[in-house]
Formats: C-alpha cells, structure tokens, sequence
C-alpha cells in the first residue's frame, strides 16, 4: 500500500523553495507545526511569504523563521498580540512586509484557493480601510466586497492522527485553519503527534482526506 | 449608580434569549458568560472554531488544545462541535448567531463601530475576527465605557477612528444608558441613575 | 436543557408556507428524507419550488409531490433518471419549470446560501449553454462565471442520528447534499432514524452543528 | 484488431500513474476500475462524497447509504473518507484528481467536450456533474466509440452538440486509436488494427 510517511522532519521539509508563499495551520499556538517551522529554519528557505491567522509568537514557531531573516511578507489576520515582539520590530523596521486580512475573509480565501474559486463577494470588511481599492457591488441590496483565492506552494499542517495515505483528523479547537490550507497549496506536509493504521480512523470523521497531503511526519 | 463591569454584564446576559446562540467578544464582554443562567440554555459560539463552549479552563483542565478567541484555555459542554475557521466564519458571516457582543472604541449614532484600530500612525493594524463579527450575527451589541478616560463621548455622531463595520450595531451597552443606534439615529432604552439631560450633555448628542 | 425534538412528521413540517423555496437533501434515494417529504405532502403547501439534485424518482419522494401538483419549479443537476417519469411527463407538458445547475456548482450555491457570500466565480459551464447571459470574468488566465448562491424558506434533512439540540451525523453517501442544505434555510427540519443524548456524538464528528437545525424528529 | 470495451478499458487503465487519485464517470470508464492493480494504489472518487470507493457491491454488502455517482451499490475501502458534495466538488474543480474518465458524444480536435445533451428539442436537459467533471481534473480524458451507428467520426473539427466544457480533454481513448486534443490539433498516439489513412478517411480528419 502506498505510503506518504517520510522518515523524519529534514525529508518532511525537503525542497522548499526560496520565495515560496508558505500556508502555516494553526491560530496562536494551537494547531501550529512548530516541529516543521524549526524543521525549515534549518533547511534554510529564505524570502518566505507566510499565511497564517497570527504573525508569530514569542521566539518559537513562525517568530524564529522572522528573527532569522527568511521571511519576505506575512499575511495575517491579527499580528499584534502580548508576545509578538519579533514581528512588531522587524514591522517597524521595514523589514518584513504586512497583509491584514479579516480573519474568516482569510479563512474563506484560503478555502477559495484550494476549492477552484475565481474569487467570492463577501460582506465583510465593506466600507473599512480593508477593503480599500477592492472592487464592491451591492446583491440584492446589501453591499459586498470582492476578495481574491490564497494559495501556497507549501503549507505546513498541525494535525492529530494521520495514516499513511495522508487522512488528517485534528484535535478540537487546534483544527482550526489546518483544513482549508491542506487544500490550497502545491505541497502539502503534515506533522502528526501519533500515526495510526490504514483503517482506524473512522471515514465519517476524516476532516482531511489523504487526497489533500501529500507527506506525512510523526512529530 | 452607574453600573460596574461585572453588573454591566448581567444587564446585557437579562437581554439575551432564550435559547440564543452567542459569540462574546474578547475583552469584556466574555464577562457576560458569568451570567448566563443554565436554564436560558444558552450557547456560546467562538469563531476559533466551536459551538458549546464552557467556562474558563482551570488547573488540571487547561488544554492547549481548547482555547477561545482570545486565546485562553476553555472547556467543552456536552453537545459541542468543532469545525475548521471556513465553517465558522461561514457560521457567523451566514447570519446564524443571534447575538454578537463586542467591545469598542467608538460607536456612531448609525451603528457604524470602531474597535480594530486607532488609526494611529505607530499602531499595528490587527483586524482578527472584528469585520466578520461585526456584519455577522443577526443583533450586534457592543458593550463599551461611554466616556473616554479624557471624558469624551465614544457614542459619536460619526466615528474618528477606522470603521470595522457600517451600521452593524443595534443596542450599545454603557455604564450609564443602553442606546439603541441605527438608521433611525440613538435612542435611549434604559439609564443607571443619570438623566437624559445629563447624557445629552456627557455626549453631546441629541439624544431622545 | 431545550429540546428540538418535535414529536411526529406532522409537527416537523408544521406552518410550510405555500409558495416556498424548499431544500431537499438526498442523491437519488441515499439520504432523502422521504417520511418528511410525504408529511409535507399531507401538509398541503403547494406551489413550491424545490431544490434537489434530481426531480424525484418513481411514484415516491419528490415524485408524489409532482404528481399532486404542489410543485412549481425543480431546481437540479439531473432531472432525468431512469425512473423519472413523472417529472418528464410534467415537464414535457409545461406544468412544471425547470432550472439546470452543474451539480458542483449546485452544490456550492448552496454552501454560499448558507455562508452568507454574494457571489462566487466558478470555472465550472464556462463556454456552455448553462452560462448563457451570465457574467464572466477572466481571472488569472482563466474564465470563469459568476454564480448567485441559493436559500430556501426551508430545508428537508435526512440525517443518520441526532441529538436534541440538532447536531447531526449521517451515513456514508447519504451526507451528500444534506450539509449545506442544512445551513441554507430559514427552517431546517431534519428527520433522524436515531435520536440519541446529547453528549454521545463525538464533537470532532458532528457534521451538521445544532445551530444550523431548527427541529428534530425520529423517522 | 480494433479493442472491445473491456480491453479499451484495460488500455486506459495502463496509462494511469502509480498512486493516481481518479473519478471513472458512469458508463463504460467504470469498467476501467476492473483493470486497476491493487499494487497500482489508485484511489477512486466518487462525486457524491466518497474517497476510496471499492467494487460495486453484490448481495449482504448492498447498502443503499452507500452508492457512487450513477447511484449503483457499491463498497468501502480502508482508509476511505466520506464528504459533502459541496468538499467532493471543491476537490474536483480546485483540481487535486489527477485524472477523470468520461464518456462522449462529441469531442472536438482541440479537446472541447460535448457529452451531456443531445441538443434536441425534445430532450429534458440534465447535466449531473458533467460540467465539474470536466474542468476539474489535471488531466480528462475521454473513453468512446470513434464513430456513432451511422458512421460519423465522434472526433471532430468542432463539435455540434452542445459543449459540457471547453478545452478540457487532453486524451481519446476509442476503439480504433488514442487521440492526443488540445491547442495544438489532434494527434495519433496509438493505433488498434488500422492505418492513420484509415483514420483520416474515418474522421474526415488531418490527423498526424
């Protein structure tokens, strides 16, 4: 039977392009692939755009790949948070480059860009400072914005279970935007705290069908 | 006497239906949890992705796993989901919540709110769920000082700071008064020991 | 705690209005929830427009409410099966319009029914005749058609098991189109054939969350 | 010798890539599954909601919860996963099948595809999930008869009936030959028991 396993986080990782637009799962640290955030530091892509709902927290993480210089932009809903201090300096610098997104137009984007969705008109962020510049029209009376589908050439998956043709279940609320990004990149890696057999977990319960991964790490 | 915090929230928790699905901001008006009888069979929605959340997680319950929207550690009621950010934002955006409370720095006599951003040159800008919050649930209140610490109105005739949302609110809550905003313009629906002159004076709206 | 538990069929479709939009879930049979279909039948309402992949299927289902007359307009991806006939012969004599959607594009009208989006640009009947006089725009390369989403007055669920607070589960294919349906009314019903305690469905595996369910009946 | 339906499917399945991700639409690709070595490790789709579909179910193992696109029994491998529609055909138009197998009536030298209405006045139109089908997958290809009873060339310069998607086939899989359609023309890639001037007189076509 086929296997997306790979042996460890060096494989799991391996040719990561520079300047790659890089999805990362998680919402503050739930759910975020910090074993495969460490394992690209050390593989040494640099020029990064990363999408993920924060911009990296304390030095861990998303915060580590910043401090190191690899990251060209982030895109993100919410970046200031108590112990985002790696990002505000670089920010305030003009060393990194920022893309605020409202956090379910982010959700909905990703999911765009992973289910062949041109773009999507959306009530949210109309008439703010988020939506300047972006095309509006009003549907049946009610204003909407259009937004645009994310993808990535990467995105680095925080699940819980997975078996080796790739089938992801996630672990309350650490599930959060790992589904969505498994779907919208080119390259799809999943760090799993426990692999389990081919047909024990159970088919109405999968979030992630293993048609969406495309490597699997234990981590 | 004017309301305290915590009194604040029991007025709005006396506002909320039976039955309501609720999604409380970060900040105060998580506060409003407290006094939600069990009997009002109310459930608490958070946008990181979960319907049926309890209180606050203490002690051996803190699980990494399990936190709100603010990023604290919850627990989970019998008769919880979880679902990915797509299917909770879709949730919110697809008007399904009854009631959204939220915290501010300004609300305008229309319902516009501001609460993401100063505007401030210096500042970050850092939106979260604020904008979908705010255009999602069928009634968004906003709870919310209504002077500044400088003694200005926070219920304005126009906002100054960068709008999250235009006329999304219906009921703001303050220490004072209770207002109801929209198209119709504000009007005062309840008051803690203050009159309606001293509330046109305090804001300098006119007020009814 | 509450309860959305109603008592029997004719409670569950209690006060559907005449001349409402109805969301019918179900693939052919799998997941059709025909004990509510024929209490709607019993209910009386008519001249309603229904929302289904298919136009119902021998004497049964959606079919019965075609032969009584109470249905104006079929919205489907595949009105003609094997065992359609009372379709094709309303239809054949104009006693029943017809609107044919690709069924993915069905199926994601609906979603954004329920998700609260405007619009959405599908590559999907681009060039064919079922985007005749529909807006297209050319995204990175690449045409694609606006599509509007769909609501319903009211949904018909056929889900597997239940609680009382609505969260639902289904059964292998039967999930199909039930799930966005689900969240695309203004009075979703969803008949069970197991009602069981709140806490006893797994909240990792709940498909369709209580929110979205207005009333539950054992059928 | 031209190839019966049964050795055309196997053909086709000899061009499926190790670990292939595929839909077989209803109808004759459905044979194609047949053909399909387990150590090929090919997972199916089925549009209704399903990954990892088995063979067609007989006997104790019906189960009418359980049914692929043209709603016949069918079975359950492991590590299966069931879905939406609305997840099944995002996963197809967001394009991560690597290959779908349709039926035809009509293909054009360019790779347009007509294979859901007749175009008669009379026929109730019915789509299904033609449309999705065939844009959805990076690779679609198409499993017919060269020629119609009367003789016609089913590949041709353009196609008369109405189009279920444009551009989208890449691959003819017929009888008498495997056509290569796209931008670039029409071209022979494998011939069954008959010369290319055979074919060229067959379709009418300038086939290289």
């Amino acid at each position: 039977m086929r296997s997306k396993l790979v042996p460890d986080l060096a494989a799991a990782v391996d040719g990561v392009a520079d300047g790659s637009t890089v999805l990362i799962g998680g919402f503050g640290l739930a759910g975020q692939p910090l074993a495969l955030i460490d394992a690209l530091l050390d593989q040494g892509a640099a020029d990064l755009t990363i999408v993920n709902n924060n911009a990296g927290n304390a030095d861990f993480g998303i915060a580590r790949l910043l401090a190191n210089g690899r990251v060209r932009k982030v895109v993100c809903s919410f970046p200031r948070q108590s112990d985002s201090y790696v990002f505000d300096e670089l920010y305030r610098a003009g060393k990194v480059d920022l893309e605020v997104v409202p956090q379910g137009n982010l959700a909905e984007r990703i999911r765009a860009g992973g289910a062949g969705i041109g773009g999507f008109f959306t009530p949210t962020g109309v008439g703010t400072l988020l939506a300047e510049g972006k095309e509006t029209r009003v549907i049946e009376g009610r204003t909407y914005v259009l937004e645009s589908p994310i993808r990535g050439d990467v995105a680095l998956i925080g699940a819980f279970r997975g078996d080796q043709l790739g089938n992801l279940v996630y672990r309350k609320t650490s599930r959060n935007f790992n589904p969505m990004m498994a779907t919208a990149a080119t390259l799809t890696i999943a760090s799993v705290h426990e692999i389990v057999p081919v047909g024990s977990l159970d088919p109405e319960a999968v979030v992630t069908p293993g048609i969406f991964v495309d490597r699997v790490v234990a981590a | 006497m004017t309301l305290d915090r915590d009194a604040l929230a029991a007025r709005i928790a006396r506002d909320i239906p039976y039955g309501a699905y609720v999604n409380l901001g970060i900040g105060a008006p998580t506060m409003i949890a407290d006094h939600l009888p069990a009997e009002l069979d109310v459930t608490l929605h958070t946008e990181n992705g979960m319907l049926g959340m309890g209180p606050a997680a203490v002690g051996d319950a803190i699980d990494g796993d399990l936190i709100n929207a603010g990023k604290q550690p919850v627990t989970e009621l019998a008769g919880a989901a979880y679902f990915s950010q797509a299917d909770s934002f879709a949730m919110m955006r697809g008007g399904h919540l009854d009631v959204c409370v939220l915290g501010a720095y300004q609300v305008s006599t229309g319902g516009d709110l501001a609460n993401w951003h100063t505007g401030g040159a210096d500042a970050i800008p850092a939106v979260g769920g604020a904008m979908d919050l705010a255009i999602g649930a069928k009634q968004v209140w906003v709870m919310m000082d209504l002077l500044t610490k400088d003694g200005a109105s926070k219920l304005v005739e126009a906002c100054s700071y960068p709008l999250t949302g235009v006329g999304c609110v219906s009921r703001v809550y303050t220490e004072r008064a209770v207002f109801e905003v929209g198209a119709q313009g504000a009007r005062v629906l309840d008051t803690f020991d203050v009159t309606l002159d001293e509330l046109r004076s305090l804001t300098g709206l006119d007020l009814a």
